[in-house]
């Protein structure tokens, strides 16, 4: 089988999805007869109409709401952001409406909100947010966030095939940069489970999203460079989260750093942080430490974002006073 | 429809803030209403809804001096019309849905909300539509054909747009109707829903209640439009304002608005004039409104007098006809109110159920040994009380 | 002098900062005439006509652009929430508009945005929200959440005086609850400093807001039947946190309990507990733990929200887990 | 002048997809236009500035295929009389204020901004106006009265609103003015910031520039409304259509409401007919464009083969005056050419200052020993490139 990119695999979900239920439909900005701003929902129009490829007015909340409307009624939405930032102006119909409304309504509301997300690419404060923490702190929502094309493929299936709303992040930087071979068949990726990216001794890196690829190129120079056996954990759902895959890394450890691209005061590091403290505080031979991006809008010229952003060698570095420690 | 619909007495009064929109008995017949298609025991039934709500919020009142209800309540005296008269425009044989705001308890009772849900719910029972779990009004029942409103404002827009794309996607012969307030046209979301909603020309109604005021807000520090309804060409749909405290005004206006969605020519939007006579909510003494408005309002154009008036006029009904209503109106909230009193408050743990089909009951609290963790000791003295005076 | 309620000190602030500079205004829904849906408003209108107190349209994204704009050109808006819970609708400008404007444009975005906040009042899942967590995580916000009336008073002045713009949150359960005797002359709490609302010496509980009370309520409680000494300290301030304060208390009682009203997943006691973790790891002899609300929306009827929301036995029964540990 | 506008030659093409609103030379005599009062200094100035904004633009161009250009590039080929003309009419000596989109370079230019600012941003320098922190235009200064957009549309109806609040609360006889697209007006931004304007009379002038397209999706898709303008009427203002591409139509429309505005009359909605005959940015090919449709609009209405003819047929300006102007344009632009390369880039560490007044640097990553920990090889591969393709 051919190796397929990770927008490829976004897109070979959705067409699947829409082939295997007529009830799932997409909607967003430009994702008819363009096929979306990054291409993602190209060749969708031509072959589901437009009836069920809806290219919308630009109103994040009106077309956010207006899923949450016909999921109530079996419909199944996908929703596309054009750019994930933008999803913040969908943040009290999201939280407000759709997140409570199977809690306070028994109203099921089974959506995906979709679209590019991260930095690394030189979008500037507007077009390169992470906004997972944002979310994470909501009672109702789901949220995934893949690193590998396989997992962007089986995880978009299981949050369209999910009975309440998942917020599904695609890391642009990895849309067209990391290729693999798809499974065959129905390939579907569980909601809620992590990966072990890479098995490891001395430390355990744990990440998400882009992240998770600076992680392993850290582990291997860590491993060469200085002999220290990394276990990186890819998260790839954040909510929930794969509690016991992190406290069985961390006791087999002893020492853990997070990293992720977001930025630092109140990401989800803070989380996993006190979760391990509560559940596995004992087993830890060291603090637990995050390498994140500095807490600013992320700037635009290279030599600011490069700054800003989690590199290999920060993650080298803080792996290594870890181990010392 | 739009022209004999907006033709009202202006002139009579003078300066008065909030002016309605009435319409006079000769401008039925202008031509055929779809009302005159309506037989005596659906207009008897007009009639019950609209005393059904003024009736129950009557208790309610009771029930919250007695502190028996949680949390602030909310009136729509003297706007029953509105609310019954357009709902009653739906087929909800064929599945039509409709999403009320805080002043359209009668709309639900149309689509068959019954008191015992409805004083429950005020109550916070267990076994009310929502578990104790939202306010007031704020429940829904696929089955019946009604979403709760959450309290954002202008949110159900949106929504409403969705459920009525979902009737267009699917080829279904269904209408949605969605209720805004004056105020709640200046939110984003109401803007954002209706354009989205008229560009797919999704089968739905939009009826803003034009009732003078947001809370305190009086319609010209919301928006510097002259009428509401002309905010309907902002999105290339037909707008047209009528009396909302005429029922059958509002039943015709409406009826044609659905008719036209059924027909798959898109939203129409209505602003029905009508005029909150309490506050805002119970504990709101109306302190902003100009002097001898609301009497004016109460003893003019009150929508039940209205209709009793022109039952007799045009229909010959006997006043014991309704009197009889009245009393069965009567009996059905006494019942109601006796067993939702009966009705348990929810079990604690009920608490972390369904926040997720998957997994069904949130983590516990580690910590709490059981539901039993609260004490009594606990409860915010003057709970109840403190939300009343403070809405 | 007489003793003052938090929610007249709030007025109190008001009025002796709008006196001090003209640049000062107020703008929310029902504020003018009406006081404010709380009365916190109340005397503002005839004491400063309707040009500095503007009743607005219910449009939360609307007014708070508007401040913005307004606080470019030197003036000093705040902004009423009439619920904090609206505060969502205003999320996009706040967090991409407000919070951005001096680090990518150079603008001074000097405003205030207050509401009442916070549950134990039966408001039911929309009128009871506490929303830090979610703007914790925005670099260029600062956020107070004051939990007595003078630090109510001094931590709006000195809101209102700061070049930055600061989420003000005001706790409802305490508006006619508590009082106190105002501190003479202009009284300014300085935002970014915590403060110890009690000593102890076996345990620290850090908290803000309405959980303040309530821990010291299990203070006290956990002395007289437990003979354990706790200290209590209130941030009062969350963005920026006052780190050495939280360091300090962690160095002298070595355990650590975090209480907050808000809910658990990503809610700031992550962030707390990633902080100790990175900076006082060694002083730890217990794991940190956190009370805190459930993970659902907040429910109406009695039984539930009390189950839900933190109350004093959860608060005395962590604590001796803690001391015992 | 309303009428005036909106009267156009549109019976001449057949079922074109977007249509101008061209004002033919006849209308000028209908009625004394403001820019009858312009001198041939100030004509030529707004040639100067269109001219600058269509050369400057394509400068970018060239440095962008050279990669020079960080992140993607939009034009305003073909509107750029709109922005010009509309800025023009704002009052710089009062400290007139203006808000431009991300196609009103134009306006930017002419309330002040250098075209070296402009390359220097575009190249993310050090001594770009932002130091490298926000995109291509994305830029103010108070001084010159000018605020820079965020990416989020409609955004800055909001912000203009309360900046020309301050203005009429503080009794200053200041004028703001606000750029938003065709795409933009479904924003609930858009909606709740001129409504606020609108009932609080500020003094703000809100111009739609309706170039047919938000990135791909036409006019049809964005709105059921016949006309933008008629959204003003959902605002109780004033909505005037006006051609975009005749630059003394659009300064006469602006001046109006500019002047109204002034006067204390409050809001008015401008609609200005133009058409963008590049794509979203510059990696967009256009597919989605009808046959003919760019090509049509190039032939027979590009604003500058336009203004040109007038200038020469009304005022007698000789094509040599022009040149003279267009040349001193690339010397211009050559000249911050050459500057701008020179530019460094920004120090990293840089990244972390003035994110608050206090403190002001932010706390630095304590595991970064200096800006250097970035090494080359972590740069992504093939960025710039990447962005371009993606947009
Ligand atoms: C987005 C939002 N902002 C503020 C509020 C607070 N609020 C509740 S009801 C109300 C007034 C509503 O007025 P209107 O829409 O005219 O409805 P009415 O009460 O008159 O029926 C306000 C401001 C809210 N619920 N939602
Ligand atoms: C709130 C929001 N949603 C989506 C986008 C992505 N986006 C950027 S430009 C654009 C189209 C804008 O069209 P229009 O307002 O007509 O302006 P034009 O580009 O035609 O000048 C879109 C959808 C955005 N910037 N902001
Ligand atoms: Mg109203
Ligand atoms: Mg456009």
């Amino acid at each position: 089988m051919a190796e397929v990119t990770y927008l490829e695999a976004i897109r070979e979900a959705l067409f699947e999805e829409m082939e295997r239920d007529p009830n799932v439909f997409v909607m967003g900005e430009d994702i008819g007869a363009y096929g979306g701003a990054f291409k993602v929902t190209e060749g969708l129009m031509e072959k589901f109409g437009e009836r069920r490829v809806i290219d919308t007015p630009i109103s994040e909340a009106g077309f956010v709401g207006a899923a949450a409307g016909a999921a109530h009624m079996g419909m199944r939405p996908v929703v596309e952001m054009q750019f994930i930032d933008f999803i913040s102006c969908a943040y009290d119909m999201l939280t407000n409406y759709v997140a409570t409304s199977r809690y306070r309504a028994f109203l099921p509301c089974p959506m995906v909100v979709r679209g590019p997300s991260g930095g690394y690419v030189r979008g500037g404060p507007f077009h390169s947010q992470n906004p997972e923490a944002a979310f994470l702190h909501t009672p109702g929502l789901k949220i995934v966030y893949p690193a590998t094309a396989s997992d962007a493929k089986g995880l978009l299936k299981s949050a369209i095939r999910d009975e309440d709303p998942v917020l599904y992040f695609e890391h642009k930087y990895l849309y067209r940069r990391i290729k693999e071979e798809m499974p065959a068949g129905d390939h579907v990726v569980p909601i809620g489970k992590a990966r072990t990216a890479r098995a490891g001794t001395d430390l355990s890196i744990i990440t998400y999203a882009a992240t998770v690829w600076k992680s392993l190129e850290a582990a291997e120079q860590l491993e060469k460079e200085h002999g220290i056996s990394v276990e990186v954990i890819d998260l790839r759902s954040l909510l929930p989260m794969d509690d016991e895959a992190i406290y069985e890394t961390v006791k087999k450890t002893n020492r853990v750093l997070i990293v992720h691209e977001d930025t630092r005061t109140g990401g989800v590091a803070g989380e996993i942080t006190a979760r391990i403290n509560e559940h596995a505080f004992e087993w830890l031979d060291a603090p637990i430490l995050r390498v994140t991006a500095a807490d600013v809008p992320l700037p635009y010229s290279p030599p600011l974002e490069d700054y800003v952003l989690p590199q290999v060698p920060d993650i080298v570095a803080v792996a290594r006073k870890l181990v010392a420690y | 429809m739009a022209s004999r619909a907006s033709s009202g007495s202006k002139a009579k009064r003078a300066a008065a803030p909030h002016e309605p929109n009435r319409s006079r008995p000769g401008d039925a017949q202008v031509m055929a209403r779809p009302s005159d298609a309506l037989d005596i025991e659906q207009k008897l039934q007009l009639y019950y809804y609209m005393r059904l709500t003024r009736a129950l919020e009557e208790r309610l009142v009771n029930l919250y001096r007695q502190t028996k209800v949680i949390g602030g309540l909310f009136r729509s005296l003297g706007q029953e019309a509105d609310a019954v008269g357009s709902a009653f425009a739906l087929d909800r044989s064929k599945g039509d849905f409709l999403s009320p705001l805080i002043r359209n308890l009668g709309s639900m009772l149309v689509q068959g909300a019954r008191p015992l849900e409805i004083i429950r719910q005020y109550m916070a029972k267990a076994d009310s539509p929502t578990r104790g779990r939202e306010l007031n009004i704020h429940f829904g029942d696929l089955e019946r054909g009604f979403i709760g409103q959450i309290s954002h404002l202008g949110d159900m827009v949106p929504v409403m747009a969705g459920v009525t794309l979902s009737f267009k996607l699917r080829g279904e012969s269904r209408v949605g109707l969605v209720y805004v307030g004056d105020g709640a046209t200046s939110t984003g979301a109401f803007h954002e829903g209706i354009n989205f909603a008229a560009v797919q020309k999704c089968p739905l109604v939009v009826v803003v209640e034009n009732n003078g005021y947001a809370y305190s807000t009086p319609l010209s520090k919301q928006t510097a439009a002259r009428e509401l309804k002309d905010k309907a060409l902002a999105y290339g749909i037909p707008g047209i304002r009528a009396d909302g405290n005429d029922v059958l005004a509002t039943y015709d206006v409406t009826k044609e608005a659905v008719d036209r969605a059924r027909r798959g020519e898109g939203v129409t939007l209505i602003e029905l004039m009508t005029y909150r006579r309490k506050g805002h909510a119970e504990h709101d003494n109306q302190s902003y409104v100009p002097e001898g408005e609301i009497e004016r309002w109460l003893r003019e154009n009150d929508p039940l007098d209205r209709y009793t008036a022109q039952l007799s006029a045009t229909d010959g009904v006997h006043p014991d006809a309704l009197r009889a209503i009245d009393e069965r109106v009567q009996q059905e909230i006494d019942a109601a109110t006796d067993l939702a009193e009966q009705s348990a408050m929810p079990e604690p743990t009920d608490a972390l159920t369904g926040i997720y089909a998957d997994p069904p009951v949130a983590d516990p609290l580690w910590y709490r040994e059981s539901g039993a963790a609260v004490t009594e000791h606990e409860r915010p003295a003057g709970w109840g009380v403190y939300e009343k005076a403070n809405g």
